[in-house]
């Protein structure tokens, strides 16, 4: 037997695989597949104050070995959630994590302070790094200053695990989970989506009703795991990483660069079954390296 | 609802003209209930610039023989791909994804129009619903009889089949909303609807006019299928309504068309 | 006929496409396929001041749709450049770009006075965006200050046209391209390679001995193209795009987005021809589209 | 060097044992020169996950048939489709590249030793040479006799054939320098030697003592194989020179190793 379960401060994982907020609803759809409660966590879709139609179709262009996106955080509002959602998914037995955004400080603040108040939402995931929002999102992610301070200010209203999310569209992103780890975040998880942009040159027009999207999948894992590796190297808090994670082999490259944990997102929308196969594929791996352990492979690089 | 990603083994690849392929997929369980307009999600085997899955409408279910069909056309990289899919071969299938068209009663009448590869679900429709060409007809449109799929002459028994090509090559000359049959809308009870928008919108404008109930099968780009990534919505009446979930029929009076 | 030169101030294009630094060698290679006179113009690979031997093997790496490299800029010096390599390619009836590099501004004065007396080299890019040297590359790349402070000191000892190729690894690439066009840049190439990471998940170990490396290929598109229709949008002086191109479509893409000619790169190592089937493809496209001249598609973005 | 990139057809792809394919490919023109020891870059098809070429020693050279061959073991995902390619289909090659062995004089004897795929070149060599088993002796290695390829008898005419397998099941039991061979190089005038790093070191120590000329053929990690993209460089007393043009044969001498 092995030891799959990691803890990121209070928050206790049974396993390190988790998925991607914006990739996984609200569970129910994976629900639908098979028993979530395999999962190390479910992160729940963006949630915002208020009601968000999210932008015009179309929303998604397929690129090499990846994809664009530019939902730009469709959801009914933190109140809807809290009375509609949350009491279908709650008796799930696994960690539910709320993606949390907002336009405005006060906006992260006042979804803040609704989820703390549910006893099943064990952590939450501050979204400073949404590149597909016209206010708030990634204009808080880029910079030093605005990532401290919507971090220190949510840091005042959560008592449980808070989770940074980080943006990748900058020039040194150790920086960044330096400053929102010096505000009192327990950890921070990374990458959210690059910046990108399709067009179609027969018709001469972006592919995206918004022009630039966001871009993830197998195309961005490398400059992904390089980001992982230098904040794990950066930073004391414990590292999520993700970004373009397909299979074992990739979750376990971002284990070795320093994560304690993965989230699973794109791959998704391939196969809904990827983030159990990739549990399997963890354990399979530390039986056959003869590991007991998964803190064994954390940061377990030799470099 | 149950959903299903399983490998299927094509067990025939059929050209049924020059850019449409029938292709019948059997499992290796016992198929899950498919009802007509519901769709299946299928990843494109060995084709480097296709990354995501592919959606298209499930066409024929053989219970017994535990086969599913999909009528392919040929679009662009992933489509030409499917299309070339050999016999033996496995396919990953998401299924059955989406709600399906509205039944009709027993006693209704009904008028299905299909262009392209929106053919596939109209036709399902008629087979499912045990229709008989008494109480329903079928209008299939395509821009010239090259177009137009052979082997589906067996659905004249659950529907009249009347045709129109652009180039009037085969049938009626004309798009879809020029045959006679819509000079005359009101005999029918609902209309179903499934091809390239421009016919759809047409139909739902003609279907709107006379005041009977219409159901379009939508297309919009996915990444998903089943309901996670909202990048398929369709604004409605209701909101911003997810394709793959919601849809991807639709009726006309909750689209914003 | 259609018309497919452009000009990028000094320097006559007979068609928009090169072939990018450090994938074409110094054009020898490819006029083992083709007569090379057909291009554009070919960047020649990096040079500095003195013989440099790279980096260790090994020094790329596989990766979805693109690939992780860390040859670290070998070669043999300028002056072996200039009386061994120059005498035999001088003549090839294309522009030839040099790709100037150095650890500190002196350096690549160095280098910049040397080739400024070479006649047949028509155009310079300096390479402020190297992610696998130790020293300089992209260190000056990612700060405007520095950006700045190298470009005004190459542009006192420049003539001809001046290119400056700007690095992907930065949070606001306008800025950057802002800075050096206001110190006299001609134009901005853009972009060099990501900085990623690759591990062996089996052996643990990196991929490349220099642990990270930089990005390039299809994956990096979306993200390039993006910036570069950013830039364009930010500056007057013409851009060139680079980034994953591996058709005449793609390069169509880039043109759209503004720039004004394109760089080919890894391309070429799938296909060397590539350059040239992309030449032929724009024309195709413009009669298909009844355009007469390149100009009717650089910038013609519909948004 | 004229160098060439061009479709051939596969015209057969045999397993010489389960991880070892012979494939041969006709081009639709006449074959460039090829000198043994220069390789083929070649795209592999249908593969997601692979996106460079790949290089493979050419074998065999037949310029009346317009083919030649490639052995292909299987190592990862890229040799792995490529086994899997069916007679008619196209590939897609660069050659001929790189620089070749140096070729014997007609009166040298010569040693060529071979381990796992390195067996091709050091087989191309020998026939090439119009070399005889009286001046010429082949060793090849593996790890046991399942590995080792059939249908290479053939070359009993151009060298005396030698094997050792790890385990012993075929030949001499061990590693290739622990053939007797071994015991007197004296007598050859050249060692050339294609195979896993470690046995191509091996073979190079021996041949340094006894002071026989050595040439190995290196298998550096590569993305062009033309020489533009300095990533297959190995350090020599020369620098770092490109495996791909500078190479892949080296002679010892001017290795570091
Ligand atoms: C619910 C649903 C059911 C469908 N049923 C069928 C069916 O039964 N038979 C069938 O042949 N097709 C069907 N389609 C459409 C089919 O999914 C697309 O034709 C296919 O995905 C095209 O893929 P491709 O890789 O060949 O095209 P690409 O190379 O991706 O694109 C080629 C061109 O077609 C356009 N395009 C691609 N997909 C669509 C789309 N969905 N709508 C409009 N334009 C598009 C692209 O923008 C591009 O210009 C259905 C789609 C949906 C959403
Ligand atoms: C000049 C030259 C000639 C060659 N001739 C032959 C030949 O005749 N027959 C033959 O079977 N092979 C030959 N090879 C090796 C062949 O190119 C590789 O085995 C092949 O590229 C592996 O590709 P893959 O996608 O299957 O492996 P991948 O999936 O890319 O890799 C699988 C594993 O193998 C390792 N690997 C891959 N390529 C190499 C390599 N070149 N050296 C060491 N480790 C490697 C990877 O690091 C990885 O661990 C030659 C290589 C060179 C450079
Ligand atoms: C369709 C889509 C929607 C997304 N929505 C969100 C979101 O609401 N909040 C968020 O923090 N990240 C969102 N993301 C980003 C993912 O969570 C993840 O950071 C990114 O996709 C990279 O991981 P991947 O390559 O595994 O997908 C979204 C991504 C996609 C593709
Ligand atoms: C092997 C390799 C070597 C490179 N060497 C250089 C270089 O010497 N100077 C430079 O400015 N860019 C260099 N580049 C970057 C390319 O010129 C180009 O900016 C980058 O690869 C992106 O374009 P692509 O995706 O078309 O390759 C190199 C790229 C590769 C892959
Ligand atoms: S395609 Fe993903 S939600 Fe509809
Ligand atoms: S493989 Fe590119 S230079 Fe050798």
């Amino acid at each position: 037997m092995v030891n799959l379960s990691v803890k990121i401060k209070d928050l206790a994982l049974k396993n390190p695989v988790m998925t991607a907020s914006g990739c996984s609803g609200f569970g129910e759809e994976l629900a639908d597949f098979y028993d979530v409660s395999q999962l190390g966590a479910i992160l729940l879709k963006g949630i915002t104050p208020r009601n968000r139609d999210g932008n015009l179709y179309p929303r998604m262009a397929e690129t090499a070995s990846g994809m664009l996106n530019a939902v730009g955080l469709q959801n009914k509002g933190v109140d809807y959630f809290i009375s509609e959602i949350y009491p279908r998914i709650k008796n799930y037995d696994t960690n539910l994590i709320v993606n949390v955004n907002g336009s405005t400080v006060e906006e992260y603040i006042e979804v803040t302070e609704k989820i703390n108040e549910l006893d099943r939402v064990t952590a939450m995931e501050l979204n400073i790094s949404c590149p597909n929002v016209k206010e708030g999102g990634m204009a808080f992610g880029v910079s030093c200053p605005s990532a401290e301070y919507v971090t220190r200010e949510i840091r005042k209203v959560y008592d449980k695990t808070l989770i940074v999310k980080l943006s990748p569209n900058v020039t040194d992103v150790t920086e960044i989970a330096k400053a929102v780890e010096a505000q009192g975040a327990d950890s921070v998880s990374l990458v959210n989506t690059f910046l990108g942009m399709a067009i179609d040159s027969e018709t001469r027009k972006p592919l995206l009703s918004t022009i630039t999207g966001g871009l993830s999948g197998p195309a961005i894992k490398p400059i992904a795991l390089r980001m992982v590796w230098q904040v794990s190297n950066a930073v004391k808090i414990p590292v999520i990483g993700l970004g373009g994670i397909m299979n074992a082999a990739d979750a376990i490259e971002f284990l070795l660069a320093g994560a304690s944990a993965v989230q699973v997102g794109t791959a998704i929308f391939k196969d809904p079954r990827i983030p159990l196969q990739i549990i399997d594929g963890i354990e399979n791996y530390l039986q056959r390296h003869h590991f007991n352990d998964i803190s064994q492979l954390i940061g377990g690089l030799q470099v | 609802m149950r959903k299903i990603v399983e490998n299927f083994t094509v067990i025939s690849n059929e050209a049924c003209n020059l850019t449409n392929f029938h292709i019948t997929l059997q499992s290796d369980h016992p198929l899950a209930e498919v009802f007509p307009g519901q769709f299946t999600n299928i990843e494109i085997p060995d084709n480097k610039d296709v990354f995501l899955r592919r959606p298209f409408s499930i066409f024929e279910v053989n219970n017994e023989n535990r086969t599913i069909s999909v009528l392919v056309k040929v679009l662009g990289r992933g489509s030409l791909t499917l299309s070339e899919v050999r016999t033996g071969s496995r396919l990953s299938l998401i299924y059955p994804l989406g709600k399906g068209f509205t039944l009709p009663a027993p006693d209704e009448r009904i008028l299905a129009v299909g262009g392209g590869s929106g053919v596939a679900p109209v036709l399902h429709l008629v087979r499912y619903a045990e229709a008989n060409p008494g109480s329903a007809d079928v209008i299939l449109g395509a821009k010239s009889e090259t177009e137009h799929l052979n082997a589906i002459d067996s659905y004249g028994k659950y529907a009249g089949l009347h045709y129109t090509t652009d180039d009037g090559t085969m049938g009626v000359k004309g798009l879809v909303t020029d045959h006679p049959l819509f000079g005359d809308l009101a005999r029918y009870d609902r209309i179903y609807a499934c091809g390239p928008l421009p016919m759809m919108k047409a139909v739902a404008r003609e279907a709107f006019r006379a005041g009977v109930s219409c159901e379009v099968s939508l297309e919009n780009l996915m990444a998903c299928g089943f309901g996670v990534c909202l990048c398929c919505i369709e604004p409605t009446v209701k909101g911003n309504l997810c394709v793959c979930t919601e849809g991807p029929v639709f009726n006309i009076n909750d689209l914003k068309w």
